[in-house]
């Protein structure tokens, strides 16, 4: 058997992509993605921890976050047609008109 | 130190700190015509009630008189108290006479008549609280609240600069105001810890028994910030900038009683709390207060603007109650009060001058005037004594301060005295050449300018009424310093417990 | 044993490796079948720890529903152009985001977790499997979290149509 | 006594009243003459308490009332009558009222004809103060206090540049002996803990010598500054600006005299110490001579007069550091008398020939005027010290008794004397006789002055020529206050060190009275010495400016880098206007740019300025770019991390 | 089966009592949902909405203190408090939320509900004992934000700041979830007690501190705190503007009052680590946030920025680990409320306006306009300052002590330091207001709404600041309550 650390190291690593995917991409559905990449990086996390422990806390858990992912990932999708249909674009760069 | 207190019968404090307020709300409701009585009825009624407080309070004894104390807010152990000492008392009633000069000479203002009026009332308020409060957060409300009010009066009613001038003095004296709460909130907490008190009464604090390098830690922190409201050199800066861009009462509220906190702060609290730290700094304070007095009469003399001139010279008199304080002698410290007290009154006066001058001839520009003594010779005679007065000339309260503080710092350091009392000569330097210039000199005007102002109208009732009391109390003090001395002198002789005995 | 050690290490790398394709892949229709193809192997990593619920849940919920929703709106959105990545915060953030998983590496192997302190042992979900283990809890103890979790699907759902929906002011203004 | 009070108040009411009312109801002759019965009625107290201490010779001491407690010890308002003030009283208001009386003529049509009576009677209320006071605080009140009167009435004409700016001038380089003077006072009253000056003058025996000394030099300072002595006598002559009968009350008996007095009322001090006593008499000496010198060339009517002022005063500082006091306080006295002479007859050839001052200008005017030029001539002749005048009994004694003390000092003084009657005939000369140099368009209305002027002027030349014959009588009052023998309010132990001070007068022995001393003058050899140079003076001025046999111009040639050095004052005004006006001008003005403008706001400014950069800088993060947002979150979430597992 | 029933036995019926107010939210939330789809009448829609959160703001006073849901939700009254302050923010927002939707032009009664929903999950997010309800409350109100935050129709910034503050905040998500699931992984439990049970300072390891680490940089992420804050300032500027006042608000306290209870119930023997990090995340937002605001001229954004500043004072008291810190903490949260509202309805009700682009130069002689609304900034921006005797002072006064008190000097004086900034650019506003001549005559309008809520928060302010034993009290109150729940 697999120490369950590993399961949580994988999910780090898996976490660390998708927070990279966030910086590097320019694709704001890519964005998105990536967003899924790091929530779905937690659930290993969840149920590697919750299987060590011996408990069903962190699959329940884990539900939750499948729940909060699919949430975010449709109003994130909303929110790229909308802004597909206002600037016909769906490009980071041109979605820095809020700065400074 | 211990204090006896005596209650107040009628809440005389708490009253003259609540008429201005109340005064500002019935203005703020009310039409604008009413505004300027209301406000002058105010302030007099403000002046009577401490002038009943200044012929009742009992000099023989040190006692807080007409105190007050109520617990306000428990969790962090303040209470609202008030009471007065001479040193309050004096400074209140200081507050109450300049309050009446500037409401009175205000009544030819005409922009924005209602919130000039409103925030000269709650700086009134204001000022009073700072002197009368014992408990260290009320205190602190005070002090910060007249922020408001002076920067809205230097911003709106000012001159060309007056945002930046309104800005820096904000800004520069909240930096310094910051500093002194660390200090007080640093105390606070060592005397919980230390002794389990949960106060911020100053009677509590005042006896905390500091060790020697926590003392020197909050005296600087304190130092900090009351140097910068005096203002001491070189922290001064801010001080020209303000006085030449605020509107004549703002000028003279900011010079006889806004500045006086700084001091007051240092008289009050530098030396009851840090007897130690306070000796240890005693040479580098009569350094800062020699340079104030020497450097910033040069500064002084160096000026083309009238009321940066003036504004320079309160900053070398605030030189002399600076070394007063820190020769740590009754002497001193008696001419320290009475020069915050007469220097109020002088410099009131001076800036009233100055924003005679500009009503007239619309100008503060040493350079456009001249010859002004003959087409207003009232006006000329009057500014003449306060500009002796100022000077230091003996029979006028300037001198009584400046001989007694000089006196102090002679025993304390004699050196220091004897540079300080050059201030006699550079000081007479720059207030006469200021008059020299404005007053005299008629035969280098131009002849189209003696034209237009040989129709200069000489003072008006308001502009007189404004003027006299000052310089009646400048008279007062000057030939009769005994009474003023009596007044303070048990006070001083208390705050000084911790130095000469007794 | 064996078996799930080997399952381990092949679904472990196969998720990595199709994670990275989420990340690099530069058209974004790749970077969505790497995702299908990340979270089935997720899935696989829940069944190899015997988490079969999740798992099926993994696929099911994510693989599907949402990845379908991904695809729609990839469909009506033209195809990217342009460059895909922005090359000045990957020289940043790709170090910075490996020395992160050296630290959550760290934290991953080193931490001191507990084992064991749960009812669910393996003998007790032997006898009454996984699901209804889970199934049981959600249903009963964790009811409250769960109804709140349909409330955010319903918030979400509200606000993709709010949102995403054809606005005819704006088809107005851009006809005339 | 304690009708004293009226002395000083009268004055005071009078300037009150003036100041109030003079001009809306007083106006002309009103105020002028409120100013006279006040300053009358004043000269009359202090007449009638001088008649009542010359009786007695005792003193009296009258406390008005507390100006301020100090501690143990009270300072106070209050009155030391004593022969040495009363004296000085008595002058200081008998010849004020002559002023008055003559100022009413000439101040006739004057716009400012209220103010001026009223700065007046606040000068002499001032003047007063200072002579009638027992202790240095309320000595100072009064010395400040005609140092302001002197600088209003100076700057009467302010609307005249050079009057203000000579008004200014004076006050400015008074304050700077004030300066030491008051700290001279505060040093007293470190050391003594009083300000008394009977009980500092009983405490003397416990300080230390040096002490004595400082604060007797500290003082003295004081003393240069009003009495215009060498370093600090650089407004005087500027002073002249000023109407004439401003000139003659501070340079007769006023202000320019205090000086001398304080000298003289705190002898005991100065006494304890003889290094006090040798830079009294240093600087006399030097401002005798010097100022002698630079007499010798003006062409201004009043300052040449001006300057035979400072001269004289050097004579009496003179006097004082040779430990001869009364005799510096007799010349005090009959200078008085004389310079108001001639200061009022220079007035009154003022008003007659319309404010032109300069002496080559003028000439004959003897024909026009003959009162003027008479009275002028005696007191020309009493200050030049040409017996029987006042001058001869005032002036040879001192010049007598330097030369028994110190052959240098003499020398001086003696040269000085030559050069003064040279000088002030050369003035006569060219103002009264000589040559027809008038104008011809003012020749036409020159007059006799008006009875108001000359009155005064004809009592004041009679004082002149009679004066010098009370010689004695001086003396002998002013015993109790100047002799230590005779000083009743000295302890045993101060008599002693005072003798000691004053030993060196010792050997001086001269006639008290003015008969002997008159026929022991003309026959000693330095007495004929002395008055043959007087006379040589005299003669000289006449050969020069009325025979004209030598010219004038042809001496200045001759000695030009002296008669350059004489006429440019030895160039003091020079080099203090370089250094301490234009030099500390541009100083201070340099400093504030570089000191406040440039460090000290730049500081100030700066930190606001650097907080505005920052903000500048810092918003740049928030570029607006997701990934840019990630990226430095990132970093955040790596730093975060790192610190937390260290932490472990 | 045995270990199931077991499990399940105990459990029996949850008591609703204690939820009232928040079944009140919900219901109200709904109806207006039904009203919605039958009528498009706006008045309804509003009075509705006050009168469901009227209702709950009356009902929260007598709900009865408890736990529910098996222990899944914890009603005392810390998180009655907060519930009621929450209600009275979001009712605020609601009474000016009309006339702005109105003059704006844009979604009507999505914005109610939302709003609501959003409400209710910040009164889940106070109301946890445990690491799951606190998530789903969170994201219930997070989720509802993103969405109010993209609701402006027709304007492309919502939609960009909504975007951003969903990406940032779903990273803030999984960060906070993988926080807890190391958390979980460490302790074995979801439960605020058994956490703090099993973390000691005697045994802080990797594992513990690492899963504190991350949670503490989700929260940070959610309290906009400098180096998580992106998305503020864009969501902030990009929201309409009652929304943003109900983000910069309502979602700002509930987010503090979570942190505290979470540090105090959960972590209570870690605190040598996050005092550390949540002082260096404070003096981070100071510093950032007060420099930043110094060159914005849109004072939304400004105001934005300063709200980052204000997170930094506010969690700054977190570095001082005592329990006059976590009432120096609740007490400026409260009153930031206050200050926060005022500031942004103000420019809600000012954003109405013709012509008006929250720009400065917007600002200029507005004292002259409308010298009563310039008055209430005034007081708001001296507030924010903290000048007395507005209550600001004392929030910050609080914080000082408690930093003083820990002997935390280099924070303390950093706060000063930091307002001694800030002070420039709230003194900006002031000098805009007060000393510009304005350059258009035109009157304003206020609906009654605006005008009562600006006029109730300056007047507390004022109030609050001579009398602050007021909130002291119940600050102190709840930080004893809070002090209580350790372990238990």
């Amino acid at each position: 058997m697999v120490p369950y650390e590993y399961y949580v190291a994988l999910s780090g690593l898996l976490m660390v992509l998708g927070l990279i995917g966030v910086a590097i991409r320019r694709n704001i559905i890519a964005l998105l993605i990536s967003t899924e990449l790091m929530l779905n990086a937690v659930n290993i996390a969840f149920v590697a921890f919750d299987m060590k422990l011996g408990d069903v806390g962190g699959q329940v858990f884990v539900f939750f976050i499948l729940t909060i992912a699919a949430a975010e990932a449709s109003v994130g999708l909303g929110l790229i047609m909308a802004i597909y249909r206002l600037r016909k674009d769906v490009d980071t760069e041109t979605l820095t008109e809020l700065k400074h | 130190m211990t204090v006896e207190f005596v209650n107040a019968t009628f809440p005389i404090i708490t009253v003259s700190i609540l008429i201005p307020l109340i005064a500002a709300g019935v203005v703020f409701f009310t039409d604008e015509k009413h505004a300027k009585p209301i406000s002058i009825i105010t302030s007099i009624i403000v002046f009577i009630l401490s002038t009943f407080m200044l012929f009742t309070y009992d000099y023989s004894t040190y006692a807080i008189q007409f105190y007050e104390k109520y617990s306000w807010i428990p969790f962090l152990g303040v209470s609202y108290e008030v009471g007065v000492d001479a040193l309050s008392l004096t400074m209140v009633w200081l507050t109450a006479i300049s309050f009446v000069a500037a409401f009175v000479w205000s009544t030819n203002i005409q922009k924005r008549i209602k919130e000039y009026f409103i925030a000269f009332l709650i700086l009134e308020a204001a000022c009073i609280g700072v002197f009368v409060s014992w408990d260290m957060v009320w205190f602190y409300i005070f002090w910060e609240a007249m922020l408001i009010p002076m920067f809205l009066i230097i911003g709106v009613w000012g001159y060309a600069e007056r945002i930046y001038a309104a800005t820096k003095f904000f800004i520069y004296t909240f930096f310094g105001s910051l500093f002194l709460l660390i200090g007080v909130v640093g105390m606070y907490i060592y005397q919980f810890v230390e002794k389990g008190i949960l106060s911020t009464s100053y009677f509590d604090l005042v006896n905390l028994g500091l060790p020697f390098r926590l003392e020197i830690i909050f005296f600087l922190l304190l130092a900090l910030g009351f140097a910068i409201k005096v203002p001491m050199w070189p922290f001064h800066t801010w001080l020209p900038a303000a006085h030449v861009q605020a509107p004549t009462a703002g000028s003279v509220i900011l010079a006889a009683v806004l500045l006086k906190m700084g001091t007051y702060g240092f008289v009050r609290f530098s030396l009851p709390w840090f007897p130690e730290a306070s000796k240890y700094f005693v040479p580098v304070m009569f350094a800062l207060g020699v340079i104030a007095i020497i450097y910033t009469a040069m500064m002084a003399i160096a000026q083309t603007h009238i009321k940066r001139l003036i504004a320079y010279s309160s900053v070398s008199h605030m030189g002399f109650v600076t070394l007063g304080t820190f020769a740590l002698n009754m002497e001193g410290m008696n001419g320290a009060i009475i020069t915050m007290i007469s220097h109020g009154f002088t410099s009131a006066a001076l800036f009233l001058a100055a924003g005679f001058i500009y009503e007239r001839v619309h100008s503060y520009e040493i350079k456009d005037l001249g010859g002004l003594a003959r087409f207003m010779p009232v006006f000329a005679t009057l500014f003449m004594i306060s500009a002796m007065a100022s000077a230091g000339l003996p029979g006028l309260s300037g001198f009584v301060g400046e001989f007694l503080a000089l006196l102090g710092t002679f025993k304390a350091s004699v050196i220091t005295a004897v540079l300080a009392g050059l201030s006699l000569v550079v000081g007479a330097g720059y207030t006469l050449w200021l008059y020299h210039k404005a007053m005299f000199k008629e035969s280098e005007l131009p002849n189209e300018k003696i034209e237009k102002w040989e129709k200069l109208k000489d003072m008006n009732t308001a502009e007189l009424l404004s003027f006299l009391p000052l310089v009646i109390m400048m008279f007062v003090i000057g030939i009769y310093p005994a009474w003023w001395i009596r007044l303070i002198e048990t006070t001083s002789a208390a705050i000084l417990s911790k130095f000469i005995g007794g | 044993m064996e078996l799930t050690g080997t399952a381990f290490w092949v679904f472990s790398s196969l998720a990595v490796l199709s994670a990275f394709g989420v990340v690099f892949f530069r058209n974004i229709v790749y970077a969505v079948l790497s995702l299908i193809s990340t979270l089935i192997m997720v899935s696989g990593l829940f069944f190899t720890m015997g988490a079969e619920l999740i798992g099926a849940l993994q696929i099911l919920i994510y693989a599907v529903a949402i990845v379908v929703f991904y695809v729609l709106v990839i469909s009506t959105v033209p195809e990217f152009k342009g460059k895909a990545f922005q090359t000045k915060y990957m020289v940043i953030s790709i170090p910075v985001g490996m020395l992160i998983f050296v630290e959550l590496a760290i934290v991953s192997l080193f931490g001191a977790w507990k084992s064991n302190t749960g009812v669910f042992t393996p003998d007790v979900v032997k006898e009454v499997g996984n699901v209804k283990a889970v199934a049981t809890m959600l249903f009963t103890k964790y009811l409250f979290p769960f109804e709140v979790a349909s409330l955010i699907l319903l918030v979400a759902m509200i606000g993709s149509i709010v949102i995403g929906r054809k606005e005819h002011v704006i088809d107005e203004e851009a006809e005339g | 006594m304690e009708y004293l009070w009226i002395i000083p108040f009268s004055p005071l009411i009078a300037f009150i009243v003036i100041g109030l009312f003079g001009y809306k109801f007083l106006r002309e002759p009103l105020s002028g003459i409120i100013a006279v019965v006040a300053v009358a009625i004043s000269a009359v107290a202090s007449v009638i308490g001088f008649i009542q201490v010359a009786a007695t010779g005792g003193y009296y001491n009258l406390k008005l009332f507390t100006w301020m407690p100090l501690g143990d010890y009270q300072i106070s308002v209050s009155i030391l009558w004593d022969p040495l003030s009363a004296l000085m009283t008595c002058v200081v208001t008998v010849i004020s009222t002559f002023i008055f009386i003559f100022a009413t003529g000439y101040m006739k049509n004057e716009p400012s004809y209220p103010r001026f009576f009223a700065y007046l009677s606040l000068f002499v209320f001032m003047m007063l103060m200072l002579t009638l006071s027992d202790n240095l605080v309320q000595l100072f009140f009064g010395w400040e206090g005609v140092g302001l009167a002197s600088y209003l009435l100076i700057g009467f004409y302010h609307h005249k540049s050079s009057a203000a700016d000579a008004a200014f001038e004076s006050f400015i380089t008074n304050r700077v002996g004030d300066w030491l003077f008051l700290t001279g006072t505060i040093l007293a009253f470190v050391t003594f803990g009083t300000l008394d000056y009977l009980e500092i003058f009983n405490k003397l025996p416990e300080a230390s010598y040096w002490v004595i000394t400082a604060i007797a030099l500290l003082l003295f300072g004081g003393a240069v500054g009003k009495s215009a002595q060498l370093g600090l006598h650089i407004w005087l002559p500027n002073a002249m600006e000023g109407p004439t009968p401003v000139s003659a009350l501070i340079h007769a008996a006023t202000m320019v005299a205090a000086g001398v007095y304080m000298v003289a009322r705190l002898m005991p001090i100065f006494a304890a110490s003889d290094i006090a006593l040798d830079v009294v008499l240093f600087i006399g000496t030097a401002s005798a001579f010097i100022a002698a010198t630079m007499g010798l060339v003006q062409n201004d009517i009043k300052r040449v007069i001006a300057y035979s002022t400072m001269s004289q005063l050097g004579y009496m500082f003179a006097a004082e550091g040779l430990g001869l006091f009364r005799e510096g306080m007799f010349h005090l006295a009959s200078h008085a008398v004389f310079k108001a002479l001639l200061f009022l007859a220079a007035g009154s050839v003022l008003i007659g020939i319309h404010h032109i001052l300069n002496i080559q200008k003028m000439g004959q005017l003897r024909k026009y005027m003959p009162i003027t030029a008479i009275t002028f001539l005696i007191g020309a002749l009493a200050l030049a010290g040409i017996p029987p005048f006042a001058g001869f009994f005032s002036k040879d004694p001192i010049i007598e008794g330097a030369f028994e003390i110190s052959k240098a000092v003499w020398f001086f003084l003696w040269l000085g004397a030559g050069l003064t009657a040279f000088y002030i005939f050369r003035l006569y000369f060219l103002v009264f006789e000589d040559g027809d140099r008038l104008d011809p368009h003012v020749k036409k209305h020159v007059h006799e002055s008006p009875p108001s002027m000359i009155i005064p002027l004809i009592v004041l030349a009679s004082g002149a020529v009679v004066l010098g014959f009370f010689k004695e009588f001086f003396g002998n009052f002013l015993k109790p206050s100047l002799d230590p023998a005779h000083m009743p309010f000295l302890r045993e132990e101060t008599k002693v060190l005072v003798e000691e001070g004053l030993s060196r007068a010792h050997h001086v022995h001269m006639a008290e009275d003015a008969l002997h001393f008159l026929i022991h003058s003309l026959t000693s050899p330095i007495g004929i010495l002395a008055l043959i140079t007087a006379v040589l003076g005299i003669f000289t001025a006449w050969v020069i400016y009325q025979l004209q046999k030598i010219s004038a111009k042809e001496i200045a040639r001759t000695f030009k880098p002296l008669y350059l050095l004489f006429y440019n004052r030895w160039y003091f005004d020079f080099v203090y206007y370089a250094v301490f006006v234009f030099g500390y001008y541009k100083f201070s003005r340099i400093l504030w740019y570089i000191g406040d403008k440039v460090i000290i706001d730049g500081v100030v400014d700066g930190s606001a300025k650097t907080s505005l950069v920052a903000g500048d800088g810092l918003r740049l993060l928030q570029s607006g770019n997701i990934g840019a947002y990630i990226t430095q979150m990132a970093v955040g979430i790596l730093i975060f991390l790192g610190i937390f597992l260290l932490f472990v | 089966m045995s270990v199931l029933q077991e499990l399940v036995a105990g459990l029996g019926a949850p008591d609703f009592s204690v939820v009232v107010p928040e079944i009140i939210i919900l219901l109200t939330a709904f109806t207006i949902f039904a009203i919605e789809l039958f009528t498009k009448a706006r008045f309804l829609i509003s009075v509705i909405t006050v009168f469901g959160l009227l209702l709950a703001g009356i009902v929260i006073p007598f709900t009865p203190e408890g736990e529910t849901f098996y222990g899944l939700y914890q009603v005392d009254t810390f998180s009655l408090t907060f519930k009621f302050f929450l209600v009275m923010t979001s009712f605020f927002v609601v009474i000016i939320m009309r006339p702005y939707l109105e003059a704006k032009n844009t979604y009507y009664g999505e914005y109610y509900y939302l709003l609501l929903f959003s409400l209710l999950g910040m009164m889940m997010m106070v109301s946890s004992p445990n690491l799951i309800t606190f998530y789903v409350g969170i994201e219930l109100a997070s989720i509802s934000m993103y969405i109010l935050a993209g609701m402006y129709r027709k304007d492309y910034l919502s939609k960009e700041g909504a975007f951003k503050y969903l990406i940032m905040g779903g990273t803030g998500t999984a960060l906070i979830s993988y926080g807890i699931a190391l958390i979980y992984g460490r302790t074995g439990s979801f439960d605020f007690s058994t956490i703090a049970t099993s973390i000691t300072s005697g045994n802080l390891d990797v594992g513990a501190v690492g899963g504190l680490a991350i949670l503490l940089i989700g929260l940070a992420l959610k309290a906009s705190s400098v180096p998580f804050h992106f998305w503020t300032p864009d969501a902030y500027q990009g929201a309409t503007t009652p929304i943003t006042a109900f983000m910069a608000v309502a979602a700002k306290i509930a987010t503090f009052a979570v942190i505290l209870k979470i540090m105090v119930e959960a972590f209570p023997f870690a605190y040598p680590v996050w005092t550390l990090g949540w002082a260096l995340l404070a003096a981070a937002s100071m510093i950032f946030g007060n420099f930043v605001a110094l060159r914005q001229d849109n004072v939304k954004r400004m105001l934005a920025y300063s709200s980052i500043a204000h997170s930094g004072y506010i969690l700054a008291a977190l570095a001082s680990p005592t329990d006059f810190a976590f009432t120096a903490l609740i007490f400026y949260s409260l009153v930031y409320i206050f200050m926060g509202l005022g500031g942004f309805i103000f420019l809600s009700a000012m954003e109405r306006q013709y012509g008006w682009s929250n720009h400065i130069n917007d600002f200029k002689g507005l004292a002259k306009r409308s010298p009563v609304m310039a008055l209430f900034m005034l007081v708001y921006m001296f507030s924010m300052l903290g000048i007395p005797p507005t209550v600001g002072f004392f929030g910050k006064l609080g914080v000082f002590i408690a930093l003083i008190g820990s002997n935390i000097w280099w924070l303390a004086v950093v706060l000063v330091v930091m307002s001694i900034i800030s002070a420039g650019y709230y003194l900006r506003i002031v000098i805009y207001m007060y000393m510009h001549e304005p350059t258009s005559k035109a009157r304003f309008n206020f609906s009654l709404g605006e005008a009562f809520a600006l006029a109730f928060m300056a007047t507390f302010i004022l109030i609050l600041g001579i009398y602050p034993t007021l909130f002291w009290d119940i600050s102190g109150y709840l930080t004893a309550v809070l002090l209580q729940n350790i372990g238990k």
